[in-house]
């Protein structure tokens, strides 16, 4: 048993907080997302030579071969700094899929040009009407001569507007709930057929909601059998989330209790007062537990099935709660300034909510988490 | 004891219903469902429309343009108003300085400002807080220096809620440095037109402006638009403060989105079932109805024992902590129902052609959820509000 | 809307509390309930003649013709005092289910020895496997030449060590969980085929299991048709409970008030501290919560069957919540004293824990307030 | 990182589960999962099986008489025994005197106490509380006086737990009234069976007699029983307060006990399903399945840094405080899924041949939840804890 980071970890973990202490300022991000992209691409690219988009990706295909600890030592920090780049949709579920789900061809095809930044990929899962269940497919894949043509509505696809390839996920066979019968489909995100409605998001990213009209795609892999695929990436994903939500409740937790040891009222720091004080207290039990559970993700994220999931759930519980908690948390102890679009606070309240809707709340997970540790004791 | 309304009560909520329903412009109506904050015009819109039916001013007593409502009609009129989505009453005019210009005001204070308020012709804001004293508003720093017959006020006020609507602030001031700091404060109404005063919109984390900054810069205000005695401001506005008990639960407006919450559940399916079935989100919903009904039976019980003649005393504090729990813990509950759809935050313009992100019902929802983290604030913030009945009603 | 006692309903308030301040002090009760029987007959027999025992029972059967407010002044009283003398079970159960259930006779054989203390009913309802659904009851009776056999086994019926009678819900058509067949019966507690086992419950009260093998019966009003009187009485007797509740909570309240202002830590009195001063304001919001349901559940104690059990569910869920809570702060708040036997605190505690397993906790009381409140509104 | 037992690990359970198996009598297990209070001699007789096979001091360094276990190798101990119902370890001889004695004890009293304790030969307990100072510890005044070479002890302690057991207590007192309250403390060895020693056993809510009132009066104790220096007491009882941060959380007791709570929750049946699939309870049981599990891995990340030589700074409240609001969380539960089998309260002597009332797996455990009320007052209450935190962690 090993909590220690390795010495090349720790190298990395360096590297990200150095350029992200120089260049990802508050300041910097506010006005990044205020850009039409939301990010940059110069970044992109940065992020493309100091290796980080490729840390995690295979060897074979122009990654450096790291694991789920590599990702969460990216994660925390980029969650701190509410790094707004589409690392998560690119790589982590883009590449994850592409890494678990392609053909060799395609592996060798799409990896390499993501760990050099020079395509984005964006994941289409989610409808209206299926919620949260990932096996509630709508959209129908139709084989065609040359591959499918795609059908449906997707919604809330996280980093759609700046991506150049959709992973959607789309029907084969049969009916609704089924989990056989589900395919992965790369379609350009420039194709006939395609119909996008961009927007921003409340934490200031960028989405959208896309139609499909018979809009042509070729299959990632197997077009009857990605489900376990994307329960598997969804899983890795959830690490990162998590991950990505300690580093946004670690910057929380400190910027409060900076804020509480000088912000006055009735002539003493707030912080004098014991109820502030035991407020502090739970948010780091909060921020502490969070951890413990980001990191169980991680370490089990490569483990079978129905551990990994179990980690997997377990964690994003507690980061929904969590997170939910100290964020509120935070704005209530800054008062007034907590409710201000200044200050940052209250924008990571929103980016923790918003880890708290992907893949589905709290209660979602807790319900999954109950499924799989009732099976296991039984 | 009995829970019935009176025959004479239910005439009365026949009136108020019928009247809502025939004078509430429906597109007002619409407005307020879909949006956090509202123009000008659409408040003062319904207010004069409820002031020519001789309602502009719920809680004032007759003599003055009021409706002599005992407490049970002002809980009907608040009910059915809520049902209707009617816009909020503007509470700066009518709940907060107007009983103060009444109580404590001179006759010609009286004869001016108050029918300017019940005719809406000017929109009041409050001038209390200040970057350093929130909750704590004795150590307030704004200083009004005698000059004549005026005062000359320096200084920051902040949280003004719609001082970039207002005509007129009612504004705690420091006449006496030297005093103790409850004492030496005195209760001033500034027009918001005068020279040296700026206003400078602070915009919150649900991307809206409803609060405000006011600087004032030797701005000069006549000393006959000072209430009561110089010095004694504290009192006025400690009065000011406990004179909003019957309205702080915001049990009525926490109902109706109580049902919008229901419907919204009813419409969202999650696995081949409504979400209001879905047992998790069916619980919490339950949980916090019964929360919300224990609130409104206290808030009556209150409101009884206020008709009886007994007094509200600081256990109205209860209903405020347990009101804004109540509304966050809802507003919350509607964000999650919406799944994926709360994450769109694109805020049209009126008129824009543009259909909205997702169903109609997700219009507005993260706003108000955002907005709403500040009911916990505002007001004396609910650790203060626990600080106060520790003190004044447990004696610790 | 008129939330005041009456004048004749004040005089009865005057009374119990007069008598109890005398006779029921802590220490008595804690000689009481360490008899052999549980309680005091000479108390009894006092409470008949105040008037006590038949205030709430009809005017025609020796009763007071009292309503749900006169029980709920009684119940108030008797839970500051943590009365162990079978009220509850004889008088809000036994008799409301003669009141609703019994015909003509019936009534007038039982209620007037009831109200004068000749007599004491205990209800036997619950069984092993049906948890806490009414419905569900597997005891059989079958029609003999004179009346019923009662075959079948019922668990912790309150209070049956010291009654006369017991009312046994039994089914006499239909299968488990059918409404419809459930009726109720008079079975003398001494009658062959009637087996007790007798024990102290952990409120300090007495309870009993009891088998029932071809037990003699007479039908307390129709044999198949008992049920909504069951949920009437139920209801009813839930608001009892809670205002009991609510007496009880109270002197949590207060007992815990005045100490936090004696007890010294640190060189303070331990109500010094703002995090012990926030939690008194809390256990105080959760008594004045659970006072206003425990009103809504009496004022409505008498409303059609959906409107009766909405407020009943309600106040149930609250008082679940709250007596736990509060019950728990008291002892926390108490330290190693409210560990202690020796005081009265714990035994509050416990009382209220009971209160809030009787008839279902809070969970279950939540979701019939969901079944109800959602139909309507729908 | 990783999660991995060593092949070492785990040859290390495989023998830690093969002794527990073979050597724990049954009925010995029995007794410990149906009761919150052993008889002595059931602690007695498991300790010394474990003494026998060398484990009679996880904690203890080789030289002592100890295993030199590392963190890793105590909690599998602690699992396995937890897993298998094994009474506790009596915590007053090994975890908290002994390293003590150890630490600061003269050679002789080293040579004399230690294998005593190992043997069992003395059991026990512990003299800190007193009625006026429970988390308070510095404002104790149980006072030892100088007389030649021994002290002649008198004052009252309270919350003693098994001191109805014990040979020997150690034991603070103040040898120095005029000092600081934190200076002038000593901390004492007492013989249980000295002259004017008087144990007064004190009922708790679970009608179980765990813990007890000491009364001292003029006891008459060698100065030679004293550890280090007069008037150093308070740095020896922090040092043992501060040891026990492996074993505070209690996690593999209520992993034990989550186990059973879902034994039981399958078998009670609610409305023709089990509890355990009834939506509510199984969504109770996985929140606190998975705040335990957060737990447990925190208190790995503790073990792992104390490992790594890091030392554990106050942190380990953290542990002390969710350690004890799980496990009141767990044992309500129980009593929650009893349905009204929580309700009878009979406690059957040994060897009674009545049948259990209700199912067997219903007994102790109202007891058990009543008795875990204590947790989060003893040991410092979980306020003081939380100001431990905030002072020693947070800077507050």
């Amino acid at each position: 048993m090993d909590f220690q980071l390795s010495d090349e970890q720790k190298l990395l973990a360096d590297s990200l907080e150095g350029w992200l202490r120089k260049q990802y300022a508050f300041e910097d991000w506010r006005k990044l997302v205020r850009s039409e992209l939301g990010y940059s691409q110069a970044n992109w690219q940065t992020f493309a030579e100091m290796g980080w988009l490729g840390v995690a990706l295979p060897e074979d295909h122009g990654g450096l071969g790291g694991g789920p600890v590599e990702t969460m030592v990216i994660a925390e920090r980029f969650g701190a700094a509410l790094v707004a780049e589409p690392y998560f949709s690119s790589i982590v579920l883009g590449g994850g899929l592409v890494a678990i789900a392609g053909d060799q061809a395609q592996q060798a095809e799409i990896l390499p040009k993501l760990a050099e930044g020079r395509i984005k990929l964006a994941f289409a899962f989610a409808e209206h009407g299926s919620r949260f269940a990932l096996n509630e497919v709508a959209t129908k894949a139709t084989k065609t001569g040359a591959g499918y043509a795609i059908s449906g509505k997707k919604i809330v696809v996280w980093d759609a507007p700046g991506a150049d390839l959709l992973i959607v996920l789309a029907r084969t066979a049969g009916g609704s709930g089924d989990e056989n019968g589900l395919g992965l489909f790369l379609v350009d995100n420039k194709a006939a057929g395609v119909t996008r409605r961009d927007y921003r998001t409340v934490d200031a990213r960028r989405a959208a909601d896309i139609s499909f009209e018979n809009a042509s795609a070729i299959a990632l892999g197997d077009a009857e059998a990605a489900f376990p695929h994307v329960m598997a990436v969804v899983d890795k994903a959830i690490a990162y989330l998590a991950a990505e939500a300690v580093g946004a409740m670690q910057v929380l937790h400190e910027t409060t209790l900076a804020y509480v040891k000088t912000r006055k009222q009735f002539g003493r720091a707030i912080g004098d007062f014991q109820v502030i004080q035991h407020r502090m207290v739970d948010m780091m039990i909060h921020l502490e537990s969070a951890r413990s559970l980001a990191l169980l993700a991680t370490l089990k994220a490569d483990a079978p099935a129905p551990e990994r999931a179990k980690a997997a759930a377990a964690a994003k519980v507690q980061i929904g709660k969590s997170g939910r908690w100290v964020g509120q948390q935070a704005v209530q102890l800054h008062g007034g300034m907590g409710m201000t679009d200044e200050l940052n606070v209250g924008h990571y309240m929103k980016r923790l909510m918003m880890i708290d809707t992907a893949f589905g709340h709290a209660d979602y997970h807790q319900r999954r988490f109950a499924a799989l540790a009732n099976a296991e004791a039984a | 004891m009995n829970l019935e309304l009176s025959d004479a009560d239910r005439a009365f909520q026949a009136e108020v219903r019928d009247f809502v329903r025939s004078s509430l412009p429906p597109e007002l109506a619409e407005r307020n469902r879909r949006h956090m904050h509202l123009a000008k015009q659409d408040y003062v819109t319904w207010h004069r429309l409820l002031n020519k039916r001789g309602w502009g001013a719920p809680n004032w007593p007759k003599e003055f343009g009021g409706t002599d409502w005992n407490p049970v009609q002002r809980y009907i009129f608040d009910e059915e108003c809520a049902i209707a989505d009617a816009p909020p009453l503007v509470p700066f005019g009518i709940s907060m300085v107007g009983p103060v210009i009444y109580t404590f005001g001179t006759p010609a204070q009286k004869a001016h400002y108050l029918p300017r308020i019940l005719s809406m012709e000017d929109w009041w804001c409050q001038g209390y807080s200040e970057p350093g004293s929130g909750s704590d508003l004795a150590s307030l720093r704004t200083r009004a220096e005698s000059d004549g017959d005026d005062y000359i006020v320096t200084g920051h006020k902040i949280w003004t809620t719609q001082a970039h609507f207002a005509d007129m602030m009612f504004c705690l001031v420091r006449t006496d440095a030297q005093a103790k700091p409850q004492e030496g404060i005195s209760f001033l109404l500034i027009d918001m037109k005068t020279p040296g005063i700026t206003v400078r919109p602070i915009i919150s984390i649900d991307e809206g402006h409803g609060v405000n900054e006011v600087f004032l810069d030797g701005v000069r205000v006549p000393k006959a638009n000072r209430i009561g005695q110089e010095g004694k401001g504290w009192t006025y506005a400690k009065f000011l403060l406990g004179n909003e008990r019957t309205t702080i639960a915001e049990v009525s407006t926490s109902k109706q989105r109580l049902r919008r919450l229901k419907t919204i559940a009813r419409a969202e399916m999650a696995q081949g079932a409504s979400l209001l079935e879905d047992p998790a989100f069916r619980d919490k919903v339950a949980a916090v109805e019964i929360e919300l009904l224990a609130l409104e039976y206290t808030n009556l019980r209150v409101l009884a024992a206020e008709t009886a003649g007994k007094g509200v005393g600081p256990e109205a504090s209860m209903l405020k902590i347990r009101g804004s729990e109540i509304q966050q813990t809802i507003t919350e509950l509607v964000c999650e129902a919406l799944g994926y759809y709360a994450a769109p935050f694109e805020h049209a313009p009126e008129g824009s052609n543009l259909a909205p992100l997702g169903p109609d019902y997700a219009q507005g929802r993260m706003e108000s959820f955002l907005y709403n983290r500040a009911t916990t604030i505002y007001g004396g913030s609910n650790e203060i509000q626990r600080n106060i009945i520790a003190k004044m009603v447990l004696g610790l």
